[in-house]
């Protein structure tokens, strides 16, 4: 069983492997959910008593050593957050602009053009896959999720947000520019026959899997 | 009878390379006239099951039996004492697969560092004191214009306009759901041949099938072994994998 | 002019901001960026000599104190990363990025040691029409488009991004592996066989053992 090694003098293994899940987590972890992973990895289970415990060393240490973080204990769970006094500095970090790249603006033109529209079809539209494109889409909040597709699968419906038009100076969705060739192409028989596909392709291949 | 694992290629160089390592052929010496023949067997085979990227295969079908066509002309009188020693018609392509071999080399080397790499994690969303409860607000945004968004978009559908050179097969059948489909039929561990598993299918399912196979045998999950006169091939799962298991390696 | 106060003994008002700003990032900050961000919150600007040395400094206090992170050096920035023996642990919560298939990487190998590069001389090198493994990678920001080429055709030229150096985990291009040389690859039966092994991921006892 190979536990994180003792590195230094002032961390013990389990304040350690806290310390990365905290790390690398992008939400507050519960004293239940860091013992399970624990358990996971090392095949022991901490007790909740020594969870709090290496919380509570590493604050200190944290406190005198200088780091600027501390562990807090929000919504049941654990979470890094930076201290007050460094906050002056990082909202100029936050208020650095973030640029759409290429990637991002395409698909955010098929979802306005198009919504709602499934995943699918984005994908078929632009030829790749387009996971990465719709998570930052919505970490930007210039879409969402606006239900789910009645079609097999149930996939996810996505459209943009209020954010969407303000940030382009649109009133509503009405004012997007016409674009023929855009109609043109998702008038094609060659795109009716995709869309009827990603519908209705599961059905047949099961049907016919099972004959 | 004999067991072969068949690769799936991933281009035309790849088929040649296989070749050479597996006759354990020098590659300074490539036997061309024998090699092109099977080369042209297998882009025969592809044309018929109608795989994707044959073209590809084409070209380099036709540059080997170019060298073989010159390898057999009677040699052109000796050359005079100044000139140099004839050029070996097997050259040009003999650099290429080396040169392509070292990039071959250098992915992975490269795949080497990234999972090193992969290895040290970087945050999370980071959390800033006052950030409880909550919800941060979404990043600011650069200026952009209308004008750049429907730029994106000619741009997405000028893409789409090009002759589609590359691009995946669509069929009615997925590939994912004919490897699921193999699976299921290999479960009770006996081999099926390869027409068993699809007689009496449309030609849409006989080729998604066999790009399941290939899938599978390229992902170690299914051995293939060439029947006698090699008109049909035997399928057989590679241990007792079940569908779940299948499911998680998916 | 108010700077985070000195909190601890071992760590200085810069090691402080730096930390908070690399603590909050998603991707690297240079000296440069370092430096504005600073310069804007505090009004003074550090020197480069002056945030290597705080970064380094920072790295010996974690060192020493058993933290699990690390400063690092990509892509012409600093990120912080946790260090590699607690990623058993991490492994179970996180998700790392996904691998990349061997087509990617081949094609990935050529732009980033032939950069910039045209589309036509990949398929050269590669023997194959690279349209779908070009989009995939550009989807994935790894290689972008760093202009044209001036030949016939003004065909695109393809360079690899900053974020391809995080990826791989180097600071610049000077960093890649050297290109293996011909002879070397012919002559060592050991890189041959290693090589073939990658190439086919065949497992050639299984495959000679059969026959």
């Amino acid at each position: 069983m190979s536990q994180p090694e003792r590195n230094g003098t002032a961390a013990t293994p389990l304040m350690q492997g806290i310390e990365a899940l905290l790390f690398v987590a992008d939400a507050p972890l519960s004293d239940e959910e860091l013992a399970t992973l624990w358990e996971r990895a090392y095949g022991t289970r901490p007790s909740r008593e020594e969870i709090t415990g290496a919380i509570e060393a590493l604050n200190r240490v944290y406190e005198e050593t200088g780091r600027v973080f501390r562990i807090h204990r929000w919504g049941g769970g654990y979470r890094l957050a930076t201290v007050a006094f460094v906050s002056p500095l990082l909202q100029y970090y936050k208020q650095q602009e973030t640029k759409l790249s290429q990637t991002l603006l395409e698909t955010l033109a098929i979802i306005a053009y198009r919504q709602p529209i499934t995943k699918p079809e984005i994908d078929h539209i632009r030829g790749v896959n387009s996971d990465y494109a719709l998570r930052r889409l919505q970490e930007l909040e210039l879409i969402e999720v606006k239900g789910r597709s009645d079609t097999i699968g149930r996939p996810l419906l996505y459209g943009t947000t209020p954010r969407f038009l303000e940030h382009f100076g649109l009133n509503s969705l009405d004012d997007l520019p016409e674009l023929p060739e855009l109609q043109q192409l998702l008038e094609s028989p060659e795109i009716q026959h995709e869309h009827l596909r990603l519908l209705y392709s599961l059905d047949s291949e099961q049907n016919e899997a099972s004959e | 009878m004999y067991r072969v694992r068949l690769p799936v290629f991933e281009g035309p160089l790849d088929l040649l390379l296989y070749f050479i390592r597996r006759d354990e052929l020098d590659i300074y010496d490539i036997p061309v006239a024998r090699i092109a023949d099977e080369f042209l067997a297998y882009v025969r085979l592809m044309e018929e099951l109608d795989l994707d990227g044959v073209g590809d295969f084409l070209y380099l079908a036709a540059v080997l039996l170019h060298i073989k066509a010159q390898m057999l002309l009677p040699r052109p009188p000796a050359p005079s004492d100044d000139e140099m020693e004839p050029v070996d018609p097997r050259q040009e392509l003999v650099e290429r697969l080396l040169n392509y071999l070292r990039y071959k080399e250098a992915a992975g080397r490269l795949e080497a560092q990234a999972e090193a790499r992969q290895q040290l994690y970087t945050r999370g969303v980071a959390a800033g004191v006052g950030d409880e409860g909550g919800e941060q607000g979404p990043p600011p945004l650069a200026p952009v214009s209308l004008f750049e968004l429907l730029d994106a978009l000619r741009r997405v559908l000028e893409r789409r306009a090009e002759p589609p050179a590359h691009t995946v097969r669509r069929e009615i059948y997925s590939v994912e759901a004919q490897m699921h489909y193999v699976e299921a039929q290999l479960q009770d561990g006996r081999a099926r041949p390869f027409g068993v598993l699809v007689s009496g299918r449309s030609r849409g399912f006989v080729i998604a099938t066999f790009l399941a196979v290939l899938e599978l045998a390229r992902q170690g999950r299914v051995w293939i072994r060439l029947l006698d006169g090699r008109e049909d091939f035997l399928v057989e799962a590679c241990e007792a994998t079940t569908l779940e298991e299948a499911d998680v390696a998916a």
